[in-house]
């Protein structure tokens, strides 16, 4: 039975993933991606990493939603009206596709891994949360500061005020336009205009 | 379900990844790709977790480790990609000779 | 094996039972409350019979089309919004002998929430109009505001529990009630839960500003279809939130199914209320203060349940 | 667990297919074919001059990143909540000194405007 | 096939029984010299009102359409699913171009029971002893857009095509600085919130108005007032009466609290208060001098739901200078002006009145001024048969109203100034909150330049 569920999951799981850069609307390549995503969860879920598939399944949701969004706002003919192909060096992308894939999966194959010993089965979950809260605390701590520090860069990059004016207009820090204005710097506009 | 079918899958979501980041001259297209191949890995690393590791909750850890970089490629990455566009409306990488802003 | 075939014609067909029975309950609910609302004489017979006539009047009506409509997509978003409702509903316990165990419940129940948005998304895209469109990215931002309230008044209702199980989290208030032991996680909850199931203040994707929304260019089955999936999802969450704050199943003198669908309704009906009495709201306003507002509540409700449970298997 | 997860995953089809379902007899019943002009997208009566589907300029945009990384704070509160009350104030202090850490993305992106239309 | 069909056969004739009792779904399309007020068919149990034309069984033509308007009348009836028909309240003045508008429609008279026809109708559609309505816009082949370009693509680059005959959105500047698509697009003249015959070319970015238009056709050759045809509405209305004539103030008054009262349910309407506008509907017949105790609750209620000020208060606002002088009633006091013709008029004098006045200039502040007017419209109505105006011009709901204008030409020119920049339900609620109506709209000349209102409401600052 979970065998029969791993092999159509996976085939969905392959099938969409591929799906992906052959649509040429950007929503559904979008969703493409997520069902290919739901199905590893799933997947994950037979491994009974149960918990690990279902945040998968609950980040998804809303990442895929927002790469839509993304999509959408930066791609040309974003739902596909005009069918058209963007790609570039394309025989090189499918060799090189093919040779990690061989090369992992030789991995994979070949590889010899240490045998299985017998999983937790009831509260891996609760053992998660023990290794986050002692023996794995800094991770945790960690991943808190690399989250901050994704949320201010992520805001300062995107945002269009500047420190030194709106980032569209060649703002240019004080310093820099001194330095540059001896030569012939750009004009730059006003500090803090927006 | 064996480590070998399993990471085969893994390694085939990978590949698959590998090629669009490749091949996509669109930004958030080659996004796509790396996620994919994130995907390859987190499906890796729950097999290698399940099936070779004991189950020791490190390897969720490390799973969840991934799902946050994913987050944090996203994050950024979309981010560069409205800041790119928004100075030199560039949304495709050809358009784009050089990284300074 | 056959325990879980037996499992699984239960789960299906207590949910979908469940689910029939409460997307009526809601239609019906909808029309008594709208009319005492307005003032007008109730008519019960014709509130009991009126769901029925009206959808098969739809059913008797044409699908429509838009030119260039992705119409596969369109096809989708309304059975993945039912669908997702069922599927949430599965792992709420509707009575102590129909529930499934799932560990990481209340993880599956946020994850089918949050695709929500997946499916609502869909359905304003797919009609290449305008209105829809603008509907479906309206979802966006609303759910992108309410999820993390929903799931952590959930995170915060299991503290006490020490589990994800939706069942153990029921079996915990066995003493008190959740609504009264954290007592701002039910507001917090429903508010996410108007947001999850666009009604009333949240009801920001179809609004009339926008001709409907995203069921603006929906007729005939397809516009039955999504209604009825939209009445789903609200009594998919108002079903969880009887389960985790009003104590599913507990209650004395009547059967757990009982109670639990008495309590269901109850937050139907209050969610039916606030749909008729607080008017739309401003978007933009709204992400402002969830997460300036909500969210922090949250955290700090979180918290709080935290003291709360700790002092209380302490003493 | 795993059998409640299938079982599931069972109902989660059985909706899918039950909504498709109804919406092939309502198929049966109307021929949903259309003709042009009743396939105009309806905005008051008069017809688009160019498609709906464009580069929307969605306004939530920076909420969204922020969303993107906000996000990942439920993954590490899920296994916290469950041994919360065996760990007791270790966990309630480590929690809160990673929640106050991401409430200053919040503060942040408030204080800059990013959770208005751009 | 044949299985199938007996199944269908039989499911139907199992479903048509249930559907000839439900409620007709009508959508409304308000011409004028209506014998029926579109708020009549909110009320009744039988009808459902529907916001678009898509889900509508029936098309209810309310009164005549002016020829600009008839062209989009013809497509929102091919904008119907199957099966639809077409009911027309007609008065009993015509014209020959309106006898082929609807070749299909059944004809309400004056006198003849609408709900009843109404009814009627779509149970005959159920059970086809009415045949659906054909199209009556001829079935186009899209115009070709495949294959042409290396790609398969509709012409060179990527949006060079027109696909389905329809170009893509291009790229325009913005305040946010990335230079995404914008939409043009033109709304109404049906657009369920807006007042019917209201036509907007907007432009949008996401869903921010960058610009705002008001579409000349509806000045072109859209006056209703002067053809003749509108002659009843005119004679119905009180205030247009007491242009020429006095009247009594009991009457003016009353007639202006149900105006306020009217605008006020499609308000709450329009912010998804569809049971509260009802009620407010309920209120409109039995208005008596003297009495506004349901209308002093419904106030207190209003204000202890706040999500009806939260989502009103700041939005649309206007400044006095724009508004001063111009007699824009409501929407002026509203703004602080003491701006009432009734002042100078010796029956209001001798009343002791007062204008009320509002200071926000905003849409809340709408909304208030008009419901406190209503409650002193009441007052004031006690004077009853006491006769005022005839002076030419004459205080109505909306503003200053003299033979050839009204106020509604210029609140037209301040829209476009007010609702660039907003995000779109926050337009509508700024539009409706002005309470426009186009048939006075003609008289405003459109030599008048819309840019006299203030600059663009910069909200990113």
């Amino acid at each position: 039975m979970t065998d029969v569920l791993f092999w159509i999951m996976s085939g969905i799981s392959v099938l969409s993933a591929w799906r992906v850069f052959r649509t040429d609307s950007m929503v559904r390549a979008a969703y493409w991606l997520m069902v290919s995503f739901a199905a590893v969860a799933v997947i994950l879920v037979l491994l009974s990493a149960e918990f690990l598939g279902l945040v998968l399944l609950l980040m998804l949701a809303g990442e895929m939603t927002i790469m839509a969004v993304f999509m959408v706002m930066f791609m040309m003919n974003p739902a596909g009206l005009n069918p058209m192909t963007m790609v570039h060096q394309h025989r090189a992308a499918i060799a090189a596709g093919v040779l990690s894939f061989l090369g992992l999966g030789a991995v994979g194959v070949f590889g010899r891994f240490p045998a299985g010993v017998s999983f937790a089965t009831r509260d891996v979950t609760a053992r998660l949360g023990m290794e986050l809260l002692n023996d794995s605390m800094l991770i945790f701590q960690t991943a808190g500061v690399t989250l901050l520090a994704t949320m201010i860069g992520a805001l300062a990059i995107a945002s269009r005020r500047g420190r030194y004016g709106l980032a569209d207009e060649d703002s240019i820090e004080p310093a820099v336009e001194n330095s540059q204005n001896a030569g012939e710097g750009p004009p730059s506009t006003e500090k803090g205009s927006a | 379900m064996t480590v070998e079918t399993l990471l085969l899958v893994a390694a085939a979501l990978f590949g698959i990844g590998v090629y669009g980041a490749l091949s996509q001259q669109s930004f958030v297209m080659i996004m796509m790709g790396l996620e994919l191949m994130l995907s390859g890995a987190i499906l890796a690393t729950g097999t290698l977790w399940a099936m070779a590791a004991g189950g020791t909750p490190k390897g969720q850890l490390l799973a969840i480790v991934l799902v946050t970089v994913m987050a944090v490629e996203m994050a950024i990455g979309f981010a560069l990609v409205v800041n790119v566009y928004r100075i030199r409306k560039a949304d495709i990488t050809e358009k784009l000779k050089t990284l300074r802003g | 094996m056959t325990d879980w075939l037996v499992m699984v014609v239960v789960t299906t067909t207590s949910v979908g039972l469940a689910l029939t029975l409460g997307i009526y309950g809601t239609v019906v609910l909808d029309r008594v409350i709208g009319r005492s609302i307005a003032g007008e004489p109730l008519r019960l017979t014709r509130a009991l019979v009126g769901p029925f006539q009206h959808a098969a009047l739809l059913l008797l009506q044409q699908r429509s089309d838009t030119e260039r409509s992705d119409s596969a997509t369109w096809a989708v978003a309304p059975a993945l919004l039912g669908a997702l409702a069922a599927a949430a509903l599965a792992v709420v316990p509707l009575t102590p002998a129909v529930a499934l165990e799932v560990s990481s419940g209340i993880v599956y129940f946020g994850a089918t929430m949050a695709m929500v948005m997946v499916a609502v998304f869909l359905n304003g895209w797919s009609a290449n109009s305008t209105f829809p469109l603008i509907g479906g990215y309206r979802f966006v931002a609303q759910a992108l505001s309410f999820e993390m309230p929903l799931v952590l008044v959930l995170i915060a209702a299991a503290l006490p529990a020490e589990s994800l199980n939706v069942a153990d989290i029921v079996r915990s208030q066995d003493t008190l009630w959740n609504v009264v032991r954290q007592p701002l996680g039910l507001p917090l909850y429903l508010i996410a839960a108007l947001g999850v199931s666009f009604l009333g203040p949240l009801g920001l994707p179809d609004g009339i500003d926008l001709a409907g929304g995203t069921v603006a260019e929906l007729s005939g089955t397809a516009l039955l279809l999504w209604r009825a999936a939209q009445a789903a999802v609200l009594v998919a969450v108002s079903a969880m939130g009887a389960a985790v704050f009003l104590g599913g199943w507990l209650g004395p003198w009547l059967p757990g199914s009982v109670w639990m669908a008495l309590k269901t309704l109850l937050l139907i009906a209050l969610m039916v209320v606030a749909k008729h009495l607080f008017g739309r709201v401003r978007l933009e306003r709204f992400v402002v203060v969830s997460w300036v507002v909500l969210i922090p509540v949250a955290l700090v409700h979180v918290f709080l349940s935290g003291i709360l449970a700790l002092r209380r298997i302490g003493s | 667990m795993l059998a409640a997860l299938g079982a599931a995953l069972i109902v989660f089809v059985a909706g899918l297919s039950a909504w498709l379902a109804v919406r092939r007899v309502g198929d049966v019943l109307n021929r949903p074919e259309t003709t042009g002009p009743q396939r105009i997208p309806f905005s008051g009566g008069d017809p688009p001059a160019v498609h709906a589907w464009n580069r929307f300029h969605a306004r939530y945009y920076a909420m969204a990143l922020l969303f993107l990384a906000f996000d990942m704070e439920m993954v590490f509160m899920y296994p916290w909540a469950v041994v919360f009350v065996r760990e007791g104030m270790i966990a309630f202090v480590e929690m809160l000194m990673f929640i106050v850490i991401l409430m200053l993305g919040i503060l942040y992106a408030w204080r800059e405007g990013a959770l208005e239309w751009s | 096939m044949v299985m199938r069909d007996a199944v269908a056969e039989g499911l139907r004739r199992l479903l048509i029984p249930l559907a000839c009792r439900a409620p007709v779904r009508v959508f409304a399309l308000a011409g004028v010299n209506s014998p029926t007020n579109i708020d009549d068919l909110r009320l009744r149990d039988d009808i459902c009102l529907v916001d678009s034309p898509r889900s509508a069984n029936v098309l209810w033509v309310a009164g005549l359409l002016p020829a600009p308007l008839q062209d989009s009348a013809r497509r929102v009836h091919a904008m119907m699913s199957h099966p639809r028909a077409t009911v027309w309240s007609r008065p009993s003045v015509m014209t020959a171009e309106h006898a082929t508008l609807f070749p299909h429609a059944t004809i309400v008279g004056p006198s003849e029971d609408l709900f009843e026809a109404l009814r009627t109708v779509q149970r005959a559609l159920l059970t086809k002893r009415h045949a659906s309505d054909e199209a009556l816009l001829p079935d186009e082949e899209p115009a070709p857009w495949r294959g042409v370009g290396p790609y398969g693509q509709g012409g060179t680059g990527m949006t060079g095509g027109v696909p389905y005959g329809r170009p893509m959105a291009e790229r325009a500047p913005d305040r946010d600085g990335l230079e995404l698509d914008q939409l043009p697009m033109r709304i109404g003249p049906f657009f369920p919130p807006f007042p019917s015959g209201l036509i907007l070319d907007v432009r949008l970015q996401g869903d921010v108005v960058q610009e705002v238009t008001i579409a000349e056709s509806l000045f072109a050759q859209g006056n209703v007032l002067s053809s003749g045809e509108s002659q009843g509405d005119l004679l119905r209305d009180p205030f247009r009466r007491a242009l020429t004539e006095p009247v009594p103030v009991g009457e003016l008054e009353l007639a202006r609290a149900r105006h306020h009262l009217r605008w006020l349910a499609h308000a709450l309407r329009v912010h998804g208060l569809e049971a509260l506008g009802r009620r407010v509907l309920m209120f409109v017949p039995a208005l008596e001098p003297g009495k506004a105790g349901d209308i002093l609750a419904l106030r207190r209620l209003l204000d202890r739901i706040r999500t009806f000020d939260w989502s009103t208060a700041g939005v649309g606002i206007l400044e006095r200078q724009q508004l001063s002088g111009r007699g824009l009633g409501p929407v002026a006091r509203a703004a602080g002006l003491s701006d009432d013709s009734r002042l100078v008029d010796p029956a209001y004098d001798k009343l002791g009145f007062e204008p009320l006045v509002h200071n926000d200039g905003d849409c809340r502040a709408r909304w208030r001024q008009r419901l406190g007017e209503v409650i002193q419209s009441l007052a004031l109505a006690r004077a009853g048969a006491q006769p005022a105006g005839g002076a030419g011009s004459v205080e109505s709901p909306r503003g200053v109203l003299r033979p050839e204008t009204g106020p509604t030409p210029a609140l037209l020119t301040l829209l476009p100034g007010l609702v660039r920049g907003m995000e779109w339900g926050d337009a509508v609620t700024t539009i409706v909150s002005l309470d426009l109506d186009v048939r006075e709209a003609r008289a405003a000349s459109p030599v008048e330049t819309p840019t006299s209102g203030k600059p663009a409401v910069e909200r990113d600052e």
